[in-house]
């Protein structure tokens, strides 16, 4: 018996996945494998230069986000130099993190995550885009999508030196600070984002919250996943983006602990899967378990919900409400609804944008004092930053002159590689069933369990290219292949 | 080295001092090994490593620079230039898994058509020793990196 | 041509970041131009495609196909070779495409060594010395992954390539001038330049745009940029002692990174005509190091720590070595 | 073949190879009929329309085969295979301009002197000739014509130095019928011949020798003296150089001065003569350095002056009859238009003081050479009575100290050429004039110059004693009886082997010649090299002794070494003679191997700025580009390989035509690809 299904390729998220699912005799799903096809081997290739290139090395990892490798490389490199930036440094490395925060949160909600609640999981997959948002929503809106992406790549130019792969943090701090109109221009526009986030959060109120049927969605099991969380808090336990310590709590919510960068190893592991290029991190002391989710399994993911869930708040006054807001509509903390995630994003967004004006108005940002020259021996040291898609580790060995000698990588999307795998599967298990008559908007949401964690294959792949063609293929009992669906993005 | 290996190599000579010693060595009848093909440059000055990386990739087993003593340069200092060239072109070439003594850079005056001579022996003993460079972009290797694609893909990765 | 007579555009990304597609959705209202002058049929990042729907398409259906990303993977090689099929114009777009960019440094090691490097990494727990294979058994069935190659090459070394855009990623203003002039010559305004020719960028090196004060140059020394007390904003970093590549690097980018106190690292390639950026950055260097003493000299070139990975950032896969070979240390 | 980016293809060509047997010196090792058949078969593709091989390919048979094959053929390149291009470039650039050929577009590859005469082998010789013309045809398919680069001489010639040499080379130039301009830094030209009495071996006066040479120049009409003067600046190359002179303030008005001397008379302020006469002799504030001086105008010496020092005097203005004293003069700057340029600026003595243990300076009756020359000199300050310091008494024993500061590691290696000879004739003056014992301290005596043996004999006649072996000491510390008031000469004798302790009255120490103390900077300012002794350095030392690295600057007397004054004279005319070729040539054609700049492709960094040894390359601050100055440029190729833009390229030796060579000598582009590993 073979089951013909036809099933559209995930598509709208930056980098590309191939699922296989198999289908026991009854035509129900007995296993699903989500494959990332590439390597590059930035970890081997890094070996042998110099440490102060790093920066400009591993943001060639990904051009999506080679703002948080920019800075986990360059917090790495003060750490191998036991060298502390002047404040100005660190200040100018958040501003500008918190800019590409902006434009990365926004990118993703109405490009990529949002149209599926805006649009509705049941609308045609032509019209679950970016245009088919700003034909719901308003024209004026999309002006407002594309003058924040604008804002916040102007910002990261101006401090970074370029729009994409910036190139001005170097071990021990900056090679240039702004000047008073250089401020005043971004605290220009970091007012202006303030109130876009707010926009966006009064978007998703009455577009998704105001709906019941996606409240329903979001709040349903099929989207749910009892996991532990991680992320970066500061020292009253806030999220944090660029520093600060990583918080670990467990399903329940208890915290099981917070580790400085260098303590990554007592906490994280990482598993080899011979069908895949791509490691699946774990929690170390709890142990890898398989693909299941619960208390006893070291299984984690790391996305604006795991941070808002391993965090006690948020640092800056709106988006506090916002928080506090979250978590009585879902139910207190932790959330596990994965599908909340869009709206946690969005919460970050108001953050991010409300950081940008606190450090745009910080008298200290327009400081000359940007550089210390590092005077210990380089030895050894590890670089947190908590990217957009997951907390982001740069670990990094070099001998007496400084050049590298080993490197060790843990990026964004690889943290959530496997609890992406079990929501897939999940989702499929809960959609594909014998019988069933798969229509296109019940296997989108397929796609929107994936898509909730804003996979970025071009981090998780860091060991490979931003390219990942999906391929979904299924195959029946008697390994008949049933259908392959490919999307070469 | 396996006997019978006949390194092919290209030798750069300045026009002023060894392009002549070359001369001089033929007039004297002094016999060299043939595995060296001259090129004749204006000065070493004139010696751009991309030369160098052209004739290794290109399927050369070494390459010999030789020009003025230090100090004799014909155009004065050019020769000081070609050194250093050589000598950071080395350090490179180190790290792409390319002995860097199948590069040599050899001083020889107008007079020293004997001392060439003996140095290009030399040099091809030592290449001899070092074996072919069979550099895979050269033509011959062309044929087997195909053959070792089509082993990849037949066995597991 | 299709049925709205518009010519048909594609954009395709291999091993490469997704820097490039930024780049190109950073083009703004150039954007548009695309929009209205061309049928998108292929830009994966932007739209909903799918790979049987080139499949399917005429040979050269396609007018013009922008090509990032390097050869790394079977996967990326099948897709030059069905792009350059399907696409009248095909253009290897960014620094991955043209030169092989940073992951082209891959080439100094073997796929063993980073085989080993990945998956025995600190903080893998790998006790069995798993390695992922390209196909897998499984108790329900046999799944694959497409072969790693042992070199990263460009689209030129594995499909004939039209024409090169370089740059990590090209700067948006000469992407919208490249699409600028394929519309100008849509419209019979202007002329194709020769097939073959690198476009979007200067007929000089960074240096010519770069406005920083410079001199005679003399090297008595190497400084690492965070040695230095305080980075001159106005002077050459080359004579501030920091390995600039900007001398022997393609102009085009504004000079952007030297500008904003950080060395040229290269992303744009060699300039036209140049075989070997990183033998011409040697030679420019090795010339006006002040010293005639050998030991001298070799302390001199000791400050650059890195002399392949800083000379071939971005070139190595294009170099003309390509790769280092397999050997005791290293590769 | 693929083309490689950057390396365009001149087309499809037609090219002829001609292998030479030349006898049996390349067909006895060589396989040329095989080589030749070979070149049309393997090499036809890549644009081999004729291949043949000849006897002498040299002979006129064999030029005449080319010139035929290039009318009846429509041959556009031409390799010939034979011997080295140091013999016969010329001859097959010739044949292919006779023609209609450009001579730039034929390559010749020595197949000979680096096959056949080298190689034992006949197959790997035969293999070896392949692929050396694979390399020449690959090459000649890049090659340009081109043509000699012309450049106009401007028919002015700059002097520098007005010493023996100087002064020889004006008057051969000006006697041609040319401009001359002469710059000289004292007051008067004349140099250091001016100072000697006699001159070795024929013991003429040397004024007597040199002053009508002097005063000719003085009234030539084609000469223009710059005395009391130097070179401030040198810009431009052969043919046109403009050079900045400094004509220092001499507070005389030169138009009026009729030169009677009254203002020297009239001066108050005696001054020590510490230039023209080495100290051992007075002069006035204001002065002419010696009676025949050249222009004969006096200068005023302004940091003796008692009017500069104090504000008042002024008696030479008020004796004057012409009032040609004008203390207002100030330096003047005059720029002079010239095509070429003679250096003779001399040399300096050697400080006899850096060797102290000689006691110059610190015993009175230790002399110089030179000191002794204005004793000994008539005009001199004790008018040729050869006396002790104290100015009266007559020495009784006189030794001659040679080589010092000569053949000596711890100062110059070099042999100061003239020593021995003015050794000597110091011997034959003393004893002459005083009667005295004369004892000559010596290494070697070396008298290789026409009747400079005979002299020597002369002298060991007049029973002067030699001692051979180098001084160790000069000291007045006396042990000995019979020493008392006398300098002991302490000396190893080597011919006798034992220590000797000479006392004598008086010691001359025959300094050796040192280049002048600012020969670095001279050079520098000129373009030219010093050897590491700091004497110029010739274009080649044997067969262009006067020419210099630089076209159109040229060196004359001891600036490029010691000499006496008869090298230093025939070096003056040699030089002139060069000068006088270049300028009635009108123009000069150069050789078209240069580099150039493609100015779009410059960026400016400015990497080659420094490269060039014959300062072709400028930097225009305005363009912000480098430009090289084509008839500078020596075509080197040194900035073209450096150019990190790739902006430079040189003609002659373009990265194209080496790029194609290299492929064509590993045989890359042949129809069946080579096999690299097999016999070459």
């Amino acid at each position: 018996m073979t089951e013909r299904i036809a099933i559209d390729p995930i598509t709208r998220l930056e980098g590309h996945g191939k699922i296989e699912i198999f289908l026991d005799d009854d035509g129900n799903v007995a296993n699903t494998y989500f494959q990332i096809p590439e390597l590059r081997g930035f970890e081997q290739f890094c070996v042998g230069r110099p440490v102060e290139e790093m920066p400009v090395l591993t943001n060639r990892i990904c051009g999506v986000c080679p703002e948080a490798h920019h800075m986990a490389a360059a917090k790495a490199a003060d750490a191998v130099y036991k060298v502390d930036p002047p404040p100005t440094a660190k200040k100018l490395r958040e501003l500008l993190y918190s800019a590409f925060y902006v434009t990365d949160h926004t990118t993703h909600f109405y490009a990529l995550g949002g149209p599926d609640f805006i649009m509705g999981p049941d609308a045609p997959v032509a019209e679950r885009n970016i245009l088919g948002v700003i034909h719901k929503v308003g024209l004026e809106i999309g002006g407002k999508v594309i003058q924040a992406r604008k804002y916040g790549h102007t910002v990261i130019e101006i401090i970074g030196g370029r729009k994409v792969h910036p190139c001005t943090s170097i071990p021990g701090g900056q090679t240039r600070g702004i000047n008073e109109e250089e401020r005043a221009e971004i605290e220009k526009m970091g007012r202006w984002s303030v109130d876009f986030a707010q926009f966006s959060l009064d978007i998703f109120a009455d577009i998704v919250l105001g709906n019941q049927e996606y409240l329903d969605l979001i709040l349903g099991d099929i989207y749910s996943h009892r996991m532990h969380y991680i992320g970066l808090v500061d020292e009253n336990n806030l999220v944090n983006f660029y520093d600060g310590l990583v918080s670990v709590v467990d399903p329940n919510g208890k915290r099981l602990g917070k580790y400085a960068p260098d303590e990554y190893g007592d906490w994280i592991a990482e598993r080899v899967e011979a069908w895949t290029y791509l490691k699946f991190p774990y929690l170390k002391q709890v142990g890898w378990k398989g693909f299941v989710g619960g208390e006893d399994s070291g299984v984690y993911s790391a996305t604006p919900l795991s941070r808002l869930n391993a965090a006690d708040g948020m640092a800056t006054p709106l988006a506090q409400e916002h928080y506090e807001r979250f978590f009585e509509t879902l139910g207190g903390k932790p959330v596990h609804q994965q599908l909340a995630t869009h709206w946690a994003r969005l919460i970050e967004l108001l953050y991010a944008a409300e950081r940008w004006v606190e450090l745009a108005t910080d008298l200290e940002i327009t400081g000359d004092d940007f550089h210390t020259v590092p005077t210990e021996t380089p030895t050894e040291g590890v670089g947190i930053v908590e990217a957009p898609r997951g907390t982001l580790t740069h670990h990094y060995w070099t001998d007496e002159r400084g050049v590298l000698t080993k490197v060790n990588l843990i990026v964004g999307t690889t943290n959530n590689y496997a609890p992406i795998s079990m929501s897939i599967k999940k989702a499929a298990e809960s959609l594909i069933t014998s019988g069933t008559v798969v229509t296109e908007g019940l296997l989108n949401m397929v796609e929107m369990a994936f898509r909730s964690y804003d996979p970025c294959f071009g981090c998780a792949t860091h060991s490979l290219p931003g390219q990942m063609p999906l391929e979904v293929k299924i195959t029946d009992a008697q390994g008949e292949t049933v259908e392959t669906l490919r999307q070469y993005c | 080295m396996e006997n019978g290996f006949e390194p092919v190599m290209i030798g750069f000579t300045c026009n002023w001092c060894s392009y002549r010693a070359a001369d001089l060595a033929g007039t004297s009848r002094v016999k060299y090994p043939p595995n060296v093909r001259l090129i004749r440059l204006m000065c070493s000055g004139r010696l751009d490593p991309t030369f160098v990386l052209k004739a290794l990739s290109a399927g050369a087993d070494g390459v010999m620079i030789t020009g003025c003593h230090p100090g004799e340069c014909h155009y004065l200092e050019q020769n000081y230039k070609a050194m250093r060239r050589v000598m950071l072109l080395k350090r490179t070439i180190a790290q792409m898994g390319i002995e860097p003594e199948r590069v040599k850079l050899v001083w020889a005056s107008a007079a020293e058509g004997i001392h060439l001579a003996h140095e290009i022996t030399n040099f091809v003993d030592e290449i001899k020793a070092l074996g072919p460079l069979d550099w895979p972009t050269a033509p011959r290797r062309r044929a087997l990196e195909e053959i070792e694609q089509l082993e990849v893909e037949e066995v597991p990765a | 041509m299709t049925e709205n007579g518009k010519p048909k555009f594609a954009m395709y990304w291999a091993a490469s970041c997704g820097g490039c597609e930024i780049a190109v959705l950073n083009i703004h209202e150039a954007i548009l131009d695309v929009d209205a002058n061309f049928e998108i049929v292929f830009w994966p990042v932007a739209m909903d495609a799918k790979y049987k729907d080139v499949e399917a398409m005429e040979d050269g259906e396609i007018f013009l196909t922008l090509f990032n990303g390097g050869i790394r993977n079977a996967e990326n090689e099948h897709l030059a070779h069905l792009m350059r099929q399907k696409s009248q114009l095909l253009i290897a777009f960014g620094s991955c495409a043209t030169e092989g960019c940073i992951p082209g440094l891959a080439n100094l090691s073997t796929s063993e060594q980073i085989f080993e490097t990945v998956y025995q990494g600190p903080s893998t727990e790998n006790d069995d010395s798993v390695r992922p294979q390209y196909m897998t058994q499984m108790p329900e069935g046999i799944i694959e992954i497409p072969i790693f190659c042992p070199t990263l090459r460009t689209l030129q070394d594995v499909v004939d390539v039209d024409y090169y855009i370089p740059g990590c990623p090209p700067e948006s203003h000469q992407i919208a001038a490249v699409i600028g002039l394929v519309i100008s010559v849509l419209n019979g305004e202007a002329e194709l330049p020769p097939k073959g020719s690198t476009i979007g960028v200067g007929d000089s090196t960074v240096c010519d745009e770069c406005p920083r004060e410079r001199d005679v140059k003399r090297i008595k020394q190497f400084t690492r940029i965070q040695e230095l007390e305080q980075i001159d904003p106005d002077l050459c970093l080359l004579e501030q002692g920091i390995l600039c590549m900007g001398p022997a690097t393609a102009s085009g980018c504004d000079s952007r990174c030297p500008i904003a106190g950080a060395p040229c690292i290269g992303c744009y390639g060699p300039p036209v005509g140049v075989l070997d950026q990183g033998a011409r950055m040697m030679t420019a260097l090795a010339s006006v190091i002040d010293s005639r003493d050998p030991e001298e000299i070799e302390t001199i070139l000791d400050g650059i720590v890195d002399p392949a990975g800083s000379f071939y950032k971005f070139s190595m896969a294009h170099s003309l070595l390509k790769a280092a070979r397999p050997s005791e240390n290293g590769r | 073949m693929s083309t490689e980016n950057g390396r365009k293809e001149n087309g499809r060509e037609r090219i002829g190879v001609y292998v030479c047997h030349c006898g049996t010196n390349i067909a006895g090792v060589v396989d040329v009929k095989e080589v030749a058949r070979w070149s049309k078969e393997q090499l036809g593709h890549r644009g081999v329309v004729i291949a043949r091989d000849d006897k002498f390919m040299c002979s006129s048979l064999g030029q005449e085969l080319i010139e035929h094959d290039i009318k009846k053929e429509g041959l556009t390149r031409v390799v010939v295979a034979a011997c080295s291009p140091h013999l016969h470039e010329k001859t097959f650039r010739t044949a292919c301009s006779r023609a209609g050929l450009n001579p730039y577009l034929c390559e010749l590859t020595s197949i000979r002197e680096q096959v056949s005469w080298v190689t034992s082998d006949k197959k790997v010789a035969t293999e070896k000739s392949k692929a050396m013309i694979s390399g020449a045809v690959e090459r000649v398919r890049y090659h340009e014509p081109l043509d000699p680069l012309k450049v106009p001489i401007n028919e002015s010639t700059l002097i520098v130095g007005g010493g023996i040499a100087g002064i020889q080379s004006a008057l051969e130039i000006a006697n041609a019928g040319h401009p001359v301009y002469i710059v000289e830094r004292e007051p008067s030209i004349g140099g250091h011949m001016a100072q000697f009495d006699k001159t070795f071996p024929t013991l003429d006066c040397a004024a007597c020798i040199l002053t009508p040479r002097m005063s000719e120049v003085g009234t030539h009409p084609n000469i223009h003296m710059l005395t009391w003067s130097e070179v401030e600046q040198v810009d431009g190359y052969v043919g046109n150089f403009t050079v900045t002179i400094r004509q220092k303030a001499r507070y005389i008005n030169t138009d009026d001065c009729t030169g009677c001397g009254i203002c020297v008379e009239k001066c108050p302020k005696k001054v020590i003569d510490s230039e023209f006469e080495v100290g051992i002799g007075y002069r006035k504030a204001v002065y002419t350095p010696f009676a025949q001086a050249v222009p004969k105008y006096p200068v005023i010496d302004d940091e003796n002056c008692i009017y500069f020092e104090k504000g008042t005097c002024k008696a030479c203005e008020k004796f004057c009859p012409t009032n040609a004293i004008d203390f207002e003069q100030e330096d003047e700057l005059i720029t002079l238009e010239v095509g070429n340029i003679v250096l003779a600026t001399g040399f300096d003595l050697f400080d006899a003081r850096r060797i102290p243990q000689y006691g110059y300076g610190r015993l009175a009756n230790v002399f110089t050479s030179l000191e002794f020359e204005r004793m000994a000199n008539a005009a001199g300050p004790t008018e040729g009575a050869i006396v002790m310091r104290d100015g009266h008494t007559v020495p009784e024993s006189v030794g001659i100290v040679h080589c010092v500061g000569s053949r000596d590691r711890n100062y110059n290696n070099y042999c100061s050429s003239i020593c021995c000879m003015q050794s000597l004739k110091f011997a034959h003056l003393v004893s002459e004039r005083t009667g005295a014992q004369v004892y000559n301290f010596y290494i070697d005596i070396r008298t290789p110059g026409k009747d400079f043996d005979e002299f020597y004999q002369r002298v060991l006649e007049e029973e002067t004693l030699f001692v051979r072996g180098k001084v160790a000491e000069v000291t007045d510390a006396t042990r000995l009886p019979g020493e008392e008031g006398k300098l002991i000469v302490q000396v190893e004798d080597t011919l006798a082997g034992k220590q000797r302790r000479i006392p004598v009255d008086m010691v001359i120490l025959s300094a050796g010649l040192e280049p002048r103390r600012d020969a670095d900077d001279v050079a520098r300012q000129f373009g030219i090299s010093c050897s590491s002794a700091g004497w110029f350095t010739e274009k080649h030392p044997k067969l262009d002794p006067v020419a210099t690295m630089t076209e159109g600057v040229f060196i004359a007397g001891c600036v490029s070494g010691p000499k006496d004054i008869p090298a230093s004279v025939a070096q003056g005319s040699a030089a002139a003679a060069r000068v006088v070729s270049y300028i009635e040539q009108g123009e000069l054609s150069l050789e078209p191997v240069r580099a150039s700049i493609e100015e779009a492709m410059c960026s400016g960094c400015r990497i080659c700025n420094d490269l060039c040894p014959y300062n072709a390359i400028d930097f225009d601050e305005q363009l912000m580009v480098s430009e090289i100055n084509s008839a500078l440029c020596q075509g080197c190729g040194t900035c073209v390989a450096a150019c990190p833009a790739g902006a430079i390229s040189g003609t002659g030796f373009s990265d194209a035509q080496v790029l194609a060579q290299i492929e064509g000598l590993l045989m890359l582009n042949l129809e069946e690809p080579a096999v690299m590993a097999e016999p070459v």
